[in-house]
């Protein structure tokens, strides 16, 4: 059997990695960054052709921009229809640092926020573009047509969120991320009826083809037909989004998986943070052993309703019969100036601990209060159902309880990863010509998310960043060169036929499912909400147990020629049984706890995160080396020159 | 310059289902959708008969007093309960349906369905008076 | 509460058979099932070869629809319970070519939708630096409920008139054209009148009214159609006059 | 077949829809069930015809049964379409429908015109 156990050991010659951040006053990195770069001419740009993989905010953003600026795009998506992507699920909104409620709002309050949010564990520099480009993001959104909610006189309206104390989130109603993703999608298919980007769906990544140290092309698998074909290009951008789905249960899509990256990381991408992951805490509980999906309840909800349970240990009473006085609203108690909206991990963090001490309610005892009784008497239900309708709903179709009687029960729950594949300032990845966008890399929330950041980082990166740095990329390189028929690419598409091979011929007696959720709680319960060494030497050995019965033993159904669900679903499980090992691996090596990476040997007196920046304020960035070797861990130091390195405080 | 049916890069396995011809009987929707469509006959038959009243009245008293005895008729009476459940049915449909394809705006707000649908019904019960009155005035 | 249900399961394997036909699967009763998870489960236990599109499970990302027992839904909102006592019958979405079992090509909706230009159209772009389009709630309100539609093809499997007559363009695509014409911040009415009032357009409906009838999201596309062909007859009529549109 | 006019019989069909539900069940009511089931005494015939001599009657009946019969003409057409599934058939039942609308109304206008 095949062990990659350990803890690498602490390297002190591990290459440091340059993130090749431009130098100069950090509320000009990006002008002067963007004036720096070269440009390819208008006339010439017909000639590049870049393959963007995914179509979700990123995919889709970034594919109409380079299709409007005159580039050869070709778009990929393994959806029947682009806009099925799982962005559409995000509900709650968008930040961007507008001030329209001049409550002391600015750009620089916004990367302060998000740097604190994050933990000290993302670029400073990153973070700060993104906080500048929000404007524009709204504005672009808004003129793409995006119903923003709006106040009286015409202008957006806007709310607060968690990890803020300003109201600084731009929303339609409960469905801002599918609005906003219908308006990339929008200006994709304009791009695609202009003839500029061509669209091809149900047709997924399987391989990156990488010639002479770049990314050229990508192999894909027709998911209606089986066909595995080649698509060579330029440059290639990874819009995939995150992981978080290696939990099994979890808030995406059923069909969301790290397979992209994944691949790309096995051809020399290095993989950044992936221990870094998100649990949400206003998710529908856990309600049976089949379930196979988890949801979310925005977080937008935690501005009007209060999270309590009672301060009895096994109260078994109905919320209403339990009195105010012997409740215990525990953010509130805890976080006093920022109360409900404490940021995620923290208010995952402390939900989690309420229900360890069995003070949970709901069936099992995992899940808390979230009350809407104090706003429906102070606003009255109507404002509320303005708000929220939907997502009460939504709840209602769920749960079949009705929120506006008696309080939601919600759960933490998997949600986003901050970890992803490493990209510098121009959002490459350590392949030349790789370009990754969106939830897919690691670069601006260091370790844990903000809410109603990940739309805003989306378009950030698909609208304004990538337009800009991938013709930087371009206008260095000559265009074409390499065809389908080039050895490498012929090769990369035999390797991929030879893995769908091998997993059909297997015949083994278990479904890919059951792996998939064997592997999900092995990670739940040792790399999730909180993780100790003692728990993650155990996964480690382990998730190589399980891989193997999975080599000996799935059961993958029919042939290649048609549609085949199984034989999606086992090459993608696959590659969660090997990235799940990289998230133990840098769980363990991360001796410190930050954000949504709780080490339980790391904390405080009170229970909140220790960090030691000392040893850990930097990247880890690991290089892959054989399924069988230990990765190599590559360090990029992170340096707070603006905001000063801080135990994060949200009391 | 039709769409038409493509279904490019179709696959010939792929399968397609005719329509029956007796679509409309498999669920009650359809059904009653095909009988609303059908009030229309009702509606150009009793058109047909406002014309023989007319053309009777014309050729005179006699013809009148044959007219109404030949309405008299079993046949007729009956013909007549049928043709007036269907238009009926037609006024109904109509008027349920009126406020999806008008939308009324005042001063920037869309009415309630409700409104629409309810002016439509007063309407109808003041023009339907008005006619009896004016019909049967001695 | 029954302890287990029976769901009939149209199957379409085509390297086996000519035509679809029904399996019938017996599967756990639950309350808070929908009949999503009892699909789920019959693939995860009974079954493997089961095929099926699904995605968010939360009724926005339109993957999962499917006929119930005659009436076309979002299956990750039918619950089980709303169909008791069974057996009940799952099929894939009427009048689109069936791929396998519960899966069906859209192809045909993806072709059409690009035809009614589902974008804002501007004359001239107002450049980014001038800041947002206002809009007052007034305006947003006249196109809102158009702007829910999730594509979820629920309305197109509804409609006898897209089985009889497939050119013909179809409720969402009709009704998302209808979301841009009637936004204030569009100027490209003008741009999708021909293909909207053309052969395959509005006229091809006859007003059934089930694709308002199963639309999850309230969409309303019937009354989207019919508004239009007011719109279209007005312009008609301003095309006889001497100083009218042209 | 292009169909520039569709718009305008779609015009019509509405109208003769609107007055054949506001107008025909009182008419139909009275006319047909009412009084040959002696609920009511028919009108006298020197009423009536004194009614019908009137500009704005004729114009009324006219009215009431010109459009009545486009807007038959229009839905029977495309129930035939849909119901029969004879859309093939397309210049014969345009034909026929329109046609037989056509010379209702003329019929109607030709008595309304001759009345003494």
């Amino acid at each position: 059997m095949e062990t990659r156990v350990g803890l690498p050991a602490e390297d002190p010659a591990a290459s440091r990695l340059d993130a090749e951040i431009p130098p100069g006053p950090i509320e000009r990195k990006w002008e002067r960054h963007r004036f720096d770069m070269k440009l390819v001419s208008p006339a010439n740009r017909r000639r590049y052709t870049i393959l963007v993989v995914g179509s979700g905010l990123a995919g889709a953003a970034a594919a109409a921009s380079l299709g409007e600026m005159g580039y050869n795009v070709k778009c990929f998506s393994y959806h029947d229809s682009a806009r099925r992507a799982h962005s559409i699920a995000a509900q709650g909104g968008i930040n961007a640092a507008k001030n329209y409620r001049n409550d002391g709002d600015s750009v620089f309050r916004l990367f302060y926020d998000t740097v604190k949010g994050g933990d000290f564990r993302s670029r400073e520099g990153n973070v700060y573009r993104l906080a500048e480009l929000s404007l524009n993001i709204i504005d672009q959104c808004v003129a793409q047509g995006v119903p923003f909610a709006r106040e009286y006189g015409g202008l957006l309206d806007n709310r607060s969120f968690g990890g803020a104390q300003v109201s600084r989130t731009f929303y339609a109603r409960g469905q801002t991320g599918q609005q906003l993703l219908l308006g990339a999608y929008q200006a994709l298919q304009r791009q695609v009826g202009l003839g500029s980007v061509t669209l091809f769906i149900r047709t997924e990544m399987l391989d990156l083809v990488v010639i002479d140290g770049r990314a050229r092309g990508i192999v894909t698998r027709n998911l209606a037909t089986g066909a595995i074909e080649s698509h060579v290009g330029d440059a290639v951008v990874l819009a995939t989004g995150g992981y978080s789905n290696v939990f099994y249960l979890s808030t995406n899509a059923k069909a969301s998986n790290a397979t992209a990256i994944w691949r790309a990381h096995k051809r020399g991408a290095f993989f950044a943070n992936p221990c870094f992951t998100q649990i949400h805490p206003t998710c529908i509980p856990v309600s049976g052993e089949y379930q196979s999906k988890l949801t979310l309840m925005s977080e937008s909800l935690r501005n009007d309703g209060r999270v309590w349970v009672p301060k009895k240990i096994g109260d078994g009473r109905p919320p209403d019969q339990i009195p105010e006085s012997e409740r215990d609203y525990y953010l509130e108690r805890k976080y006093p100036s920022y109360g409900n909206l404490a940021p995620r991990d923290i208010a995952s963090h402390a939900a989690k601990d309420v229900c360890d001490e069995k003070r949970g309610v709901g069936p099992g005892g995992r899940g808390v209060y979230l009350d809407f009784a104090d706003a429906i008497r102070r606003l009255g239900e109507s404002v509320i159902r303005e708000k929220y309708g939907n997502l009460f709903d939504m709840y209602e179709r769920i749960t079949g309880e009705n929120a506006y009687r008696v309080p939601m029960r919600i759960y933490p729950a998997p949600h986003y990863t901050m970890g992803g594949l490493w990209v510098d300032y121009n959002l490459m990845a350590t392949i030349p010509g790789l370009f990754v966008a969106g939830e897919a890399n690691f670069s601006d929330h260091g370790a844990n998310r903000l809410g109603a950041s990940a739309l805003m980082q989306g378009l950030a990166d698909g609208y304004f960043i990538l337009p800009a740095t991938v013709g930087d990329y371009l206008a260095r390189t000559p265009p074409g060169g390499v065809d389908t028929g080039h050895p490498a690419v012929e090769a990369a598409e035999a390797e991929v036929a030879t893995r769908v091979a091998q997993l059909l011929g297997i015949r083994g007696m278990r479904t890919v499912d059951s792996f998939h959720r064997e592997l999900g709680q092995i990670m739940w319960d040792h790399c999730g909400m909180a993780r100790n060494e003692g728990g993650l030497r155990y996964a480690l050995g382990k998730i190589p147990e399980l891989r193997q019965e999975f080599r000996e033993n799935v059961r993958v159904l029919e042939r290649n020629e048609e549609l085949n669900q199984s034989l999606e679903k086992a090459g993608r499980v696959v590659d969660f049984l090997e990235l799940a090992e990289l998230m133990c691996i840098d769980a363990l090596h991360r001796a410190e706890s930050c954000g949504g990476h709780f080490r339980e040997e790391h904390q405080t007196p009170d229970g909140e995160a220790l960090r030691d920046d000392e040893r850990f304020a930097y990247v880890s960035a690991w290089e892959y080396t054989g399924t069988l070797a230990r990765p190599t861990l590559h360090k990029e130091p992170l340096a707070f020159e603006y905001v000063h390195l801080a135990q994060r405080s949200y009391r | 310059m039709s769409l038409g049916a493509h279904y490019t890069p179709y696959h010939p396995k792929w399968y397609r289902r005719r329509v029956s011809v007796w679509w409309w009987l498999q669920t009650w929707s359809y059904t009653r959708f095909v009988l609303r469509e059908l009030t229309s006959v009702f509606v150009a038959l009793f058109a047909v008969v406002l014309l023989w009243h007319i053309w009777a009245l014309e050729l005179g008293p006699e013809a009148y007093a044959r007219l109404l005895v030949r309405l008299g008729t079993p046949l007729f009476v009956v013909l007549h309960g049928v043709a007036f459940v269907f238009v009926l049915f037609h006024s109904i449909t109509w008027f349920n349906l009126a406020p999806k394809a008008m939308v009324v705006r005042l001063r920037g707000k869309r009415m309630p369905d409700w409104v629409v649908v309810g002016s439509n019904y007063a309407a109808w019960l003041v023009l339907s008076l008005a006619v009896a009155v004016i019909l049967l005035r001695r | 509460m029954p302890a287990t249900v029976a769901l009939a399961v149209a199957r379409y394997r085509p390297e086996e058979e000519p035509a679809p036909t029904l399996q019938t699967y017996e599967v756990p009763f639950r309350e808070d099932w929908v009949v999503l998870d009892a699909l789920n489960y019959i693939k995860d236990r009974l079954d493997g070869s089961l095929s099926f599109r699904w995605s968010c499970r939360m009724g926005v990302c339109g993957s999962c629809g499917m006929k119930v027992n005659g009436t076309p839904v979002l299956t990750c909102a039918a619950f089980l319970s709303e169909h008791l006592p069974g057996p009940i019958r799952v099929e894939p979405l009427d009048y689109f070519p069936v791929v396998r079992d519960l899966v069906v090509d859209l192809s045909d909706f993806m072709r059409k939708l690009k035809k009614v230009k589902p974008w804002i159209l501007r004359e001239e772009e107002k450049p980014l630096a001038e800041g947002e389009y206002r809009q007052t709630p007034d305006q947003l309100d006249a196109y809102k409920q158009f702007s829910m539609c999730i594509n979820c093809m629920l309305c197109y499997s509804a409609c006898p008139i897209y089985g009889l007559e497939p050119s013909f363009i179809g409720p969402a695509a009709i009704a998302l054209a209808q979301r841009y014409n009637m936004d204030s911040r569009d100027q490209g009415a003008r741009e999708r009148l021909e293909i909207l009032s053309g052969y395959d357009g509005i006229w091809q409906c006859t007003f059934v009214g089930e694709c308002t009838k199963v639309c999850p999201k309230n969409v309303d596309p019937a009354g989207a159609i019919q508004q239009y062909k007011l719109t279209s007859a007005v312009h008609w009529l301003k095309t006889l006059l001497p100083w009218g549109a042209r | 077949m292009g169909r520039p006019i569709t718009p305008f019989l779609w015009l019509l069909f509405s109208v003769g829809g609107t007055v054949s539900a506001l107008l025909f069940p009182v008419h139909l009511f009275l006319t047909g069930l009412a009084i040959p089931l002696g609920w009511i005494d028919p009108p006298r015939y020197e009423a009536l015809i004194g009614l019908l001599r009137h500009p704005i009657t004729r114009l009324y009946l006219f009215v009431i049964i010109a459009f009545p019969l486009v807007h038959w003409a229009h839905r029977f057409r495309y129930t035939l379409y849909d119901g029969l599934q004879i859309k093939h058939l397309t210049a014969l039942i345009v034909v026929f429908c329109y046609g037989a609308a056509l010379v209702g109304s003329a019929a109607a206008a030709y008595l309304l015109w001759n009345i003494p």
